[in-house]
């Protein structure tokens, strides 16, 4: 039988320095704290990051942010995390911006093999400026072109050794979208069960765009409740 | 619900604002007062409250020590769910926006002019941390409501005859709830529809940086 | 509680001659064969439907083709139905045929409000010669506009009275992709449940995007195994 | 699985087009001959098939009396399940293909050139009835093997210098198996890699209307 699963000495044995990587996550749930770790522990440098968020200080990729492994960062609002804005604020960081849903869609386009799509969000706005302007029935639209990474790294549910997936409630966001559009798809998944045991109707992604699994031991506190979220 | 004078403003405007929402509507809290909203949901409303993240149907946020680790909205409060509830990817999230069936999205702002235009996006000196899901739901949901305090902290008005600041979107917003008064953006200005127990007519209007309309008759107070 | 389930009578009553109308299903699964006996009976004229195929002879939309209710059919192949395939040859039928996926990406693309996307699929081909030609990066490519419809008519499984849904096997397909491109969305389920029963991880198009539900009390014969297609 | 003579030539391609499967592949079958591949997969062999219509591990056809109404293939036909299997809607199935994700493709077609051009959509003086998914697969997939008769039934031959029909893609074809021959488009052009048991070079290359080249060595038969 396949199985896709892999160990934590392997899983990131084919990322190097200058890659861009896709993080799944909005916010904690979907992010993989694990294989962050490990990427931090690797050491490689100099990465273009594509996530919706920048975690918060000490979480998640503001771990790499703050090692300085991180060249660019692309993503929807890193407002929650003061340590990305300073980095950002003292060009430390470089950082592109996009609207969240506009995010969403470049990195679903590079999934679909599509080469960008026209869009009439930001138009009217200072937006404008900085993106690529055409002309459609006499209104301007938008250009934005698809994204790709050369490796994917999200967080699921279960998975099966096919690489089928099933996610937690709001930990998909990301994640699917991400897995589509990268050469390299490595998941960590805090349950592995055997492939044919999950109902087809259910998986959330199909085995087909996921090349490794990472079965998680036990979840660190990062992947728990967050006091200062809570009520 | 209740209002009462010692009410924080906050709360009063969010209170003001669940009065807008109609049963069976799908709905976009934003991040602040907005989502204060979700603590004054009139009894027997069933509305569909949607996060950017990818849930729809949230209900009210978890007690404490009943969170659970994967369900947290677009502010990350961790949540629960009303029945009905689904969750999907952040793509469908946003066709969900910009295919147009949000009824309803409530946003705060920094500026709000007469015609509409809103501005919350970039504080003035700063780079600003990232649009988020604002710009689509300010451009692309039916109705757009601001919930505001009527002044800045430093006193100077937010409901402006032109915006200063960089827009968010184009004369999207109709209609504004304040500490002061609930206004409608209307084609022929802003027009007061109604107005706090203990404020004015004049108050508000020396507050507002743009022209008011006043509609015949007695104003109805919150 | 919100419900909104709908009776035979009402279903269709907001559809109108001129009308755009797409329609789900690839073959037989996921084809709202009822809804479409409603539209046939009900006469509607010089209709444009989206469609992935034409169904069968006597069969599905064919229905609607043959009783020249149709003046534009958006498709992708009606190879497997001959009748179609005359209607088209005469000239009695305008026919618009895009790649499978290409047509799915214009439905999804009117659904996530994009006006358009672009694509390399056929710049090397006659197909080329009839579409919008840009260039990107010293290629061409092509720009394929977003479709949106006035109607969705789709079949599901089960749905629960907020019209969340749930689609069975291949009957999924187009289904969900329609559902979030029309000012209207009508379906026809298999099964009614109440509101709150079903898992929202396993929901697979949120009620949002659904406008009625009409509960079929019985499956017609177009529902089942059709022999011409069984071993 | 056994190769003989008595074979209909369209089950005997079929056969030797499965052993190009490696497992692990995610593979697409295209209508016709490509979806009677199948019948003839090699024990032990763990492949995933997909079907445009949104299937990911499709198995054998359903027997007589054991079809399910809601799972067909692409083709119309009613098929199983292996374990592993997934559905998902039209968008997703074509992201797979366009995405790069499909690591081989089997086709069919009306031509092929020796620089593997593939014309397979339009038959001419008729209106096409539509490219359905092949256009895609044809340009997207890793790998596309051409399955195909080595003639038309009027004895033409089907691999060209050059297609004479609208293509379907340009330099998509790696393979081409037919009743009496596999061979690949290299940058050389074409290099006859097995020829069939009944069969003789002389007659490959005589009914092939372009140059063939030959290894060095035997050439393996099938």
């Amino acid at each position: 039988m396949i199985d896709k699963t892999t160990t934590i000495d392997n899983a990131l044995s084919q990322v190097y320095d200058g890659q861009t990587i896709m993080v799944g996550g909005f916010g904690g749930p979907g992010t993989p704290f694990t294989l962050i770790e490990l990427l931090h522990q690797q050491g490689v440098k100099n990465l273009t990051l594509i996530k919706n968020d920048a975690n918060e200080p000490g979480m998640g990729i503001s771990r790499l942010l703050e090692a300085g492994q991180v060249k660019t960062l692309i993503a929807s609002h890193i407002g929650l995390n003061p340590a990305a804005v300073a980095m950002m604020n003292r060009r430390e960081l470089e950082v592109l911006l996009y609207p969240q849903g506009i995010l969403a869609e470049k990195i679903r386009a590079g999934g679909a093999g599509l080469l960008g799509f026209l869009t009439d969000i930001g138009v009217d706005t200072i937006l404008r400026d900085s993106r690529e302007v055409m002309h459609l029935d006499g209104r301007e639209a938008i250009l934005e072109r698809a994204l790709r990474a050369d490796v994917t790294l999200i967080h699921a549910a279960i998975a099966d050794r096919a690489g089928n997936l099933i996610f937690a409630k709001s930990a998909r966001n990301f994640c699917p979208l991400m897995a589509t559009a990268a050469d390299r798809v490595i998941v960590e998944v805090e349950k592995v069960v055997d492939t044919g045991s999950l109902d087809p109707d259910q998986i959330h992604l199909p085995g087909a765009f996921v090349d490794s699994i990472l079965a998680l031991d036990e979840l660190t506190p990062d992947y728990g409740i967050l006091p200062q979220h809570a009520l | 619900m209740e209002f009462c004078p010692s009410m924080p403003y906050k709360n009063k405007i969010a209170a003001r604002a669940a009065l807008e929402m109609r049963s069976g509507q799908v709905i976009n809290l934003g991040i602040g007062i907005p989502n204060l909203i979700l603590d004054y949901l009139p009894a027997g409303l069933e509305v569909f409250i949607q996060s950017e993240n990818g849930i729809l149907g949230i209900g009210p946020r978890s007690a404490a020590g009943s969170e659970d680790r994967n369900l947290i909205d677009a502010g990350a409060n961790y949540v629960t769910l009303n029945p009905g509830a689904s969750f999907f990817d952040s793509a469908l999230s946003f066709a969900l926006i910009r295919g147009g069936r949000v009824n309803l999205s409530f946003l705060g702002t920094l500026e709000v002019s007469q015609n509409g235009d809103l501005a919350n996006w970039i504080v003035p000196g700063k780079m600003a941390p990232g649009i988020g899901g604002g710009m689509e739901l300010a451009q692309k949901a039916q109705r757009v409501i601001v919930t505001t305090s009527h002044s800045t902290r430093e006193g100077a008005p937010k409901i402006l005859t032109q915006c200063t600041l960089p827009l968010t979107a184009r004369g999207c917003v109709k209609t504004i709830i304040t500490e002061l008064a609930v206004i409608d953006v209307t084609p022929q200005g802003l027009m007061l529809r109604e107005i706090a127990l203990e404020s004015t007519l004049r108050e508000v209007q020396e507050r507002t940086d743009a022209p008011l309309l006043f509609p015949p008759g007695e104003i109805p107070r919150f």
